[in-house]
């Protein structure tokens, strides 16, 4: 089947059969190699997207039910190396390791702030309680959210 | 393979009723888990996330296709509760209470509450219509329920007495995306206490036993509190498995009734 | 599909240096091994092992090979070279050999036009297996003479007594490194008989090595290629899908990608060590130690690995960082049916950190001692001989440091918060605030510095020095820790240049620089980074004085400085285990703040503080980055993160149920650090990678000992122990 | 320039075999693919796989590369109908027969053949081993034409293995002659060696 949507702010295309994962098609369909196959369960949220004004795990969008839909992945967060400030935040707080769970966070932060520019910790914490990361801790995660909602104040 | 985007239920009565080997999709959390293991190739999916009727949610009535993240902020207080726990933020966008319903695994986050408000399935067919089905004839075993094949659910309804004190609580090992090891309803309503719980029985239970002593007392001393954790860790009917054991799971079951059905009178 | 390169970012040792990757991974396009990518490439997949031990009966891969879009289906007799891989024995089958010995051990691998291909033509083999009984009880295999390894040592007089005694016996489950990134590798033919391999990887040299062995190739006909890496924790260190891609590529001619689905990165890399030790300590009055016995047996599952050096530095650290000088060990690793083990983050130390940390706690509530007290009473100083090999040490060891400033941090308010978010329990509401009570907790833990026991260990870099600046050419593995940042650092440091560019170099244009593993890199990359920056810029002052410009030096084309760098040598210990088997140590301090429920044994680690032994800060915010990261896998090992096995299958091999910390149960940390420089390595840096995971464990698990009163001997701590159902 | 084709011939139905050995399993494949895949790394101009028994399941399953498929309907009949097959489905000036169930025929040895053509264009040839004479044989377009028209079984050995007319060039390879699997117990042999 052919599923067409607005990705990134682009119309796209997509030849599927229909059952694969939103994530599989951006990966493997459409080169966008962003957003990151970890667990493929929902239960990392490395692949998260922002499908239709909702932060969800795009390895648990089947693509034939994305007929019309907006999407928005990492690499439409910033403008390439132009980053958002979510990810300049992350990136001066030293919230970056190996950095394969780090397009989910850009991704929910990205999410987050458009709808609460100001969040309080618990408010971050729960919206990043989605999202495992190995290597960080959190800790630099965390200043670099706190700082961008003071940022905002 | 065949994809039906049903934005209404007659279009999903009607897919059901000429594809009866489609599957039904909606936040697609448990389907595609199994789709993504390579468990299961769907030849057919009738997709259900945007169909106006499924969508829609009032008192008693809560849509198939209404998802954990506006239950989150509903005023059924346990709901609310239940639904802030599961998944993630990102799952809860898109998980629906007819996909935890439809899925019914014993550890199903909503099931208790469906069970404390002594509520019922709603589920339609283009044949036959709607029928309402009783929680407990609904679930019928472990991830096993009385849904026919041409069947769609489309809502939970809840009875207009339905409690509206209710609590809560779900035991698991970590604080976010864990699948509960017991959770527990309790619910005070006209006719008394209301336990029920997830995750110790192939499908939601009532602790009957416990609810009818609770019920004949006069007053809730500390000492029918501790009977009350007893009858249920003695009523649950729990396993052993790479989650925890059986007799944590007993003893959690009796320590989260005794303390919802406090939080539950102090309410 | 190039490797990661770097762009070049200022700052210089001592300064907190933004990562050189770090816009590339935070826009989604660094390239990770699951992202390599070649036009017309062939998908690859594995048939695995059901049984974790069974005789293979019947295997017909006729379905898969006539199946279209297979291209080629191959099993272990189209091995082309030696038939076994492993890094100290070649024991483990490239194929399965006849016996499958674990839970998911390689059958078969498929090549195929795309990955439902492959999928369905894996299904698509017909197997039978013969189940045997498999052995699960280390125990058992140890009886049966089935040792990887058997270490003795013996120190000073076994008949030495104290007067306080505490003897216990702990145990700690299988950890996993549960890295995000899965194992991958993208093998591609050069059309001569050999091929280029992009792959997941913590030391591509010992991969290269075994590689070349098993496709019976030479050396220079295989050339393996650092690829990006998500995490690796130690779970790289081993052969994962090297050698089956490249087979697949040599047979078919095509390129072949494997990726490996979660499920198969639980099977596919080798885990921590399950232990179980036996320990007896014997103190005098005042709480210092008298004597230390102990018997351990780890278990190293179906294949060898690296289980020989894992035992070694268990047995080492028995006693951890205090003096002792009566010391009896006796360990073994032993072979079962279980899921290979092999190297994770501390490395042998992390098992017993936490068994001698909860003996020292006893001897301190026997004593009626602070716990700090009796860990300064006991603290292994530079000059003190090690409990165990005598070996004395040399170089810095703020053992006392780390305990003084662990003290002086100031606890949290004593305070059970308010937001139910923050109780055990947290947003499953299961805890009110009055039955929450708080415990505290100490543990300090002790590693060594890179390789050990005579290991040849060294690292190899050329520094090319252009009209454009610099650029470092190493196999080094940046596997997220920030070792790139920190050779950028140092080398500008040193030469006062700018631009520099890190040139991940592949196995046929540069020596080894060794495994990015042991708190080895900072040290040994960065030591070689540092040595051939100094003899480069000795070598342009001497030519071209102190002042002269880029151009003037590069006139007559790049200058290339080219240095193999080894620590200081370490030697076999004698079969009593006594020598002087390490390079250098460093130590840690942890102290955790617990809420725990007692009732339903539902525990929220409030915080976590820690004093490092760093030598010298290069990159303050790294190392925090490596103190908290490394802290949140303490704690994940402390209550939650276990691989759970029935009859040596994994039951929870994926994230539903291998529970990692969240964000919402990592704990808040506090990090001080101590600068005492170390005797070798850059600017006296050491590498500080495991430390926080070590004595993390202990002292969340000690400070729930002090919130319950349980005995608590096994990690993870799951809530029917604290309970006690 | 002239050029030479090769005819892969797995139109066979593998009578004592008892199993189409054409899908045989060898090398990670199937057989059939082996020599498909030895004839396409070969000098060879163009290369026809020409099937006929059990042609779904080998066409289902066939790896090719630059090599085109041809159909035999008439599989019963002697290979050098398969030959004729083959050759009407490229435009070539010599034609080399790689049976499908003789993975002993290297590259090198179609090359040798190859160059032999591109030497001298002789009418025919033939591969002689240490230990006798078999595939590859060689046909020009004019002795392939020939051929056709002869009737009966083993047309090609008939016709150029008893050749007297000292038309058929002899191509010597130093090496055992490569067997045939036509037998369970052939393909065992087959596999012990490799």
């Amino acid at each position: 089947m052919i599923v067409d949507f607005h990705l990134n702010g682009e119309e796209r295309t997509a030849t599927v059969v229909g059952w694969e994962s939103l994530l599989t098609v951006l990966r493997d369909n459409l080169a966008l190699a962003g957003s990151k196959n970890a667990c493929e369960q929902g239960e990392c949220g490395s692949c998260s997207v922002i499908l239709d004004g909702d932060n969800v795990c795009s390895c648990l969008i089947m693509i034939g039910d994305c007929e019309g839909s907006t999407i928005t992945t990492v690499e439409g967060v910033g403008a390439g190396d132009l980053l958002d400030p979510v990810q300049q935040a992350i990136l001066d707080e030293g919230g970056v390791q190996c950095g394969f769970c780090t397009p989910g966070f850009v991704v929910t932060a990205a999410h987050l702030f458009a709808n609460d520019p100001q969040p309080d910790e618990a408010t971050i914490r729960e919206a990043f309680s989605g999202n495992i990361c190995r290597c960080t801790g959190y800790g630099a995660l965390l200043r670099a959210f706190a700082g961008l909602a003071e940022d905002e104040s | 393979m065949h994809f039906v985007a049903a934005r209404d239920l007659a279009t999903a009565l009607d897919a059901r009723a000429e594809h009866p080997d489609a599957e039904l999709l909606a936040g697609g959390t448990d389907l595609m888990v199994e789709v993504n293991l390579s468990h299961h190739r769907p030849t057919g999916v009738i997709g259900v996330r945007a169909c106006d009727e499924l969508m829609e949610w009032r008192d008693g009535r809560i849509g198939a296709a209404v998802t954990w993240a506006r239950l989150e902020d509903g005023s059924a207080r346990a709901l609310a509760q239940l639904a802030r726990t599961i998944g993630s933020p990102q799952i809860r966008a898109a998980g629906t209470m007819g996909g935890n319903v439809a899925t019914a695994s014993p550890a199903g986050d909503g099931l208790p509450w469906i069970a404390a408000m002594d509520g019922s399935v709603e589920v339609a067919s283009r044949e036959r219509g709607t029928r309402l089905i009783p929680w407990n004839e609904f679930f019928v075993g472990v991830k096993q329920t009385s849904l026919a094949g041409d069947e769609v659910i489309t809502a939970v309804v809840t009875p207009d007495d339905a409690p509206h004190v209710q609590e809560f609580a779900k035991v698991g090992v970590r604080n976010a995306m864990v699948i509960a090891t017991v959770s527990c309803v309790v619910a005070k309503g006209a006719d008394g206490f209301r336990i029920a719980l997830g995750a110790v029985a192939p499908t939601p239970i009532r602790a009957t036993r416990a609810e009818e002593m609770l019920n004949a007392e006069a007053s809730i001393s500390d000492l029918v509190l501790e009977e009350v954790a007893r009858l249920v860790s003695a009523e649950v009917r729990p396993i052993t498995d790479h989650r925890s054991t059986e007799s944590y799971r007993r003893h959690a079951s009796g320590v989260l009734a005794r303390r919802l059905v406090e939080r539950c009178r102090a309410a | 599909m190039t490797a990661p390169t770097t762009e070049r970012v200022a700052g210089v040792i001592g300064e907190s240096t933004v990562r050189p990757d770090g816009v590339a991974k935070l826009s989604g396009n660094f390239a990770y091994g699951s992202d390599l990518w070649i036009d017309g490439m062939l998908w690859g997949a594995t048939l695995r092992s059901p049984y974790a031990h069974a005789r293979l009966e019947k295997l017909d891969i006729t379905p898969a090979v006539t199946m279209s879009g297979v291209r080629a289906v191959l099993t272990q007799d189209d091995v082309p070279g030696r038939a076994r891989f492993g890094q100290v024995e070649q024991d483990q089958p490239v194929l399965c050999d006849g016996v499958a010995r674990y839970w998911g051990e390689p059958v078969a691998v498929v090549a195929a036009d795309d990955e439902e291909t492959a999928r369905a033509a894996v299904a698509a083999i017909i197997v039978e297996w013969e189940p045997l009984e498999p052995v699960t009880d280390p125990d058992a295999a140890r009886a049966a003479g089935e040792e990887y390894r058997a270490m003795v040592i013996r120190r000073g007089d076994e008949s030495a007594a104290g007067s306080v005694v505490i003897e216990a016996e702990y145990e700690t489950a299988i950890q996993d490194q549960a890295p995000l990134g899965p194992e991958a590798g993208l093998a591609v033919p050069d059309g001569e008989g050999g091929l280029d391999l992009h792959v997941t990887s913590q030391w591509v040299h010992i991969d290269h090595t075994q590689i070349v062995a098993c496709l019976g190739l030479e050396p220079d006909a295989v050339r393996c290629h650092p690829v990006g890496i998500g995490g690796a924790f130690g779970a790289r260190e081993d052969i994962s899908v090297h050698i089956h891609v490249a087979m697949l590529a040599l047979r078919t001619g095509r390129p072949v990608r494997i990726v490996y689905d979660r499920t198969e990165s639980f099977a596919g890399h080798v885990k921590r060590h399950p232990a179980r030790m036996r320990y007896r300590h014997e103190a005098d009055d005042d709480g210092r130690l008298v004597k230390v016995i102990v018997d351990m047996v780890m278990d190293g599952g179906a294949y060898a690995h690296t289980s020989h050096a894992v035992l070694a530095n268990a047995a080492f650290f028995t006693v951890g960082p205090y003096n002792c000088d009566n010391v009896a060990v006796d360990a073994s690793v032993v072979r079962t049916n279980n899921p290979p083990a092999g190297a994770m983050r501390g490395f042998g130390a992390v098992q017993v950190c936490f068994a001698y940390e909860s003996q020292m706690d006893r001897l301190a509530e026997a004593l009626g001692l602070h716990p700090l007290e009796i860990r300064r009473r006991n603290a292994l100083l530079p000059g003190d001989p090690m409990a165990t090999s005598g070996q004395v040490v040399e170089g810095s060891l703020p053992t006392i440091g780390v305990i003084d400033l662990l003290e002086s941090m100031p606890l949290p308010d004593d305070v059970i918060p308010d937001d139910p978010s923050l109780l055990p329990g947290g947003t499953g509401l299961t805890t009110p605030r009055g039955s929450v009570v708080r415990g505290v907790g100490y543990a300090l833990g002790l590693k060594n510095l890179a390789f050990s026991e005579g290991f040849d260990d060294y690292s190899e870099v050329r520094l090319v020095l252009t009209s454009a600046g610099l650029e470092i050419h190493t196999a080094a593995i940046e596997v997220g820790q920030g070792l790139v940042t920190i050779c950028l650092q140092i080398a500008r440091s040193i030469l006062g240049i700018e631009n520099i560019a890190w040139v991940p170099a592949d196995t046929s244009t540069i020596g080894s620089a060794g495994s990015t593993s042991a708190s080895r890199q900072t040290q040994m990359t960065g030591g070689a980074v540092h040595e051939a920056a100094v003899k480069l810029r000795d070598h342009i002052a001497e030519r071209f004085g102190d002042d002269a410009a880029l151009e003037e030096i590069t006139v007559d084309g790049p200058i290339e400085q080219w240095v193999r760098y080894r620590h200081p040598p370490t030697e076999e210990p004698d079969e009593l285990g006594q020598g002087n088997p390490h390079a250098g140590f460093v130590v840690a301090s942890h102290r955790a703040v617990v809420d725990v429920d007692p009732e339903l044994g539902l525990v929220r680690i409030v915080r976590v503080d820690t004093v490092q032994d760093v030598g010298k800060a290069l990159n303050p915010q790294a190392i925090v980055g490596q103190l908290e990261g490394g802290i949140a896998q303490g704690a994940g090992f402390a209550i939650m993160e276990e691989l759970i096995l029935e009859d040596g299958v994994i039951l929870n091999p994926n994230f539903t149920d291998y529970l990692i910390p969240t964000i919402l149960d990592a704990p808040d940390v506090e990090s001080r650090l101590i600068e005492e420089p170390a005797h070798w390595g850059p600017f006296g840096a050491k590498g500080i990678g495991e430390s926080p995971t070590i004595s993390s464990t202990p002292a969340i698990v000690a400070a729930i000992r002090a919130a319950t009163g349980r005995p608590l001997n096994r990690v993870p701590v799951r809530p029917q122990d604290i309970v006690g159902v | 320039m002239t050029t030479v084709a090769g005819i892969v011939l797995a139109a066979g139905s593998s009578l004592r075999m008892g199993e189409p050995k054409q899908l045989l399993v060898y090398r990670g494949t199937t057989l059939l693919n082996v020599v498909i895949a030895t004839a396409e790394a070969s000098h060879l101009d163009h290369v026809v796989v020409v099937t006929g028994a059990n042609a779904g399941a080998i066409e289902d399953s066939v790896l090719v590369d630059r090599a085109v498929l041809a159909h035999n309907a008439d599989f019963e009949q002697p290979n050098m109908v398969s030959v004729a097959v083959g050759a009407r489905a490229v435009d070539a000036d010599a034609f080399v027969t790689l049976p499908c169930d003789t993975p002993g025929i290297t590259t090198g040895v179609i090359d040798a053949m190859i160059d032999r053509w591109r030497l001298d264009a002789p009418w025919a040839a033939i591969t002689d081993y240490r230990d006798g004479s078999g595939h590859p044989f060689l046909l020009s377009r004019v002795a392939l034409d020939e051929a056709a028209t002869v009737a009966g079984p083993k047309v090609l050995w008939r016709f150029l293995g008893d050749d007297d007319t000292g038309r058929v060039s002899r191509v010597t390879v130093d090496r055992a002659m490569p067997p045939d699997i036509n037998t369970p117990a052939d393909y065992e042999a087959l596999l012990g060696d490799a």
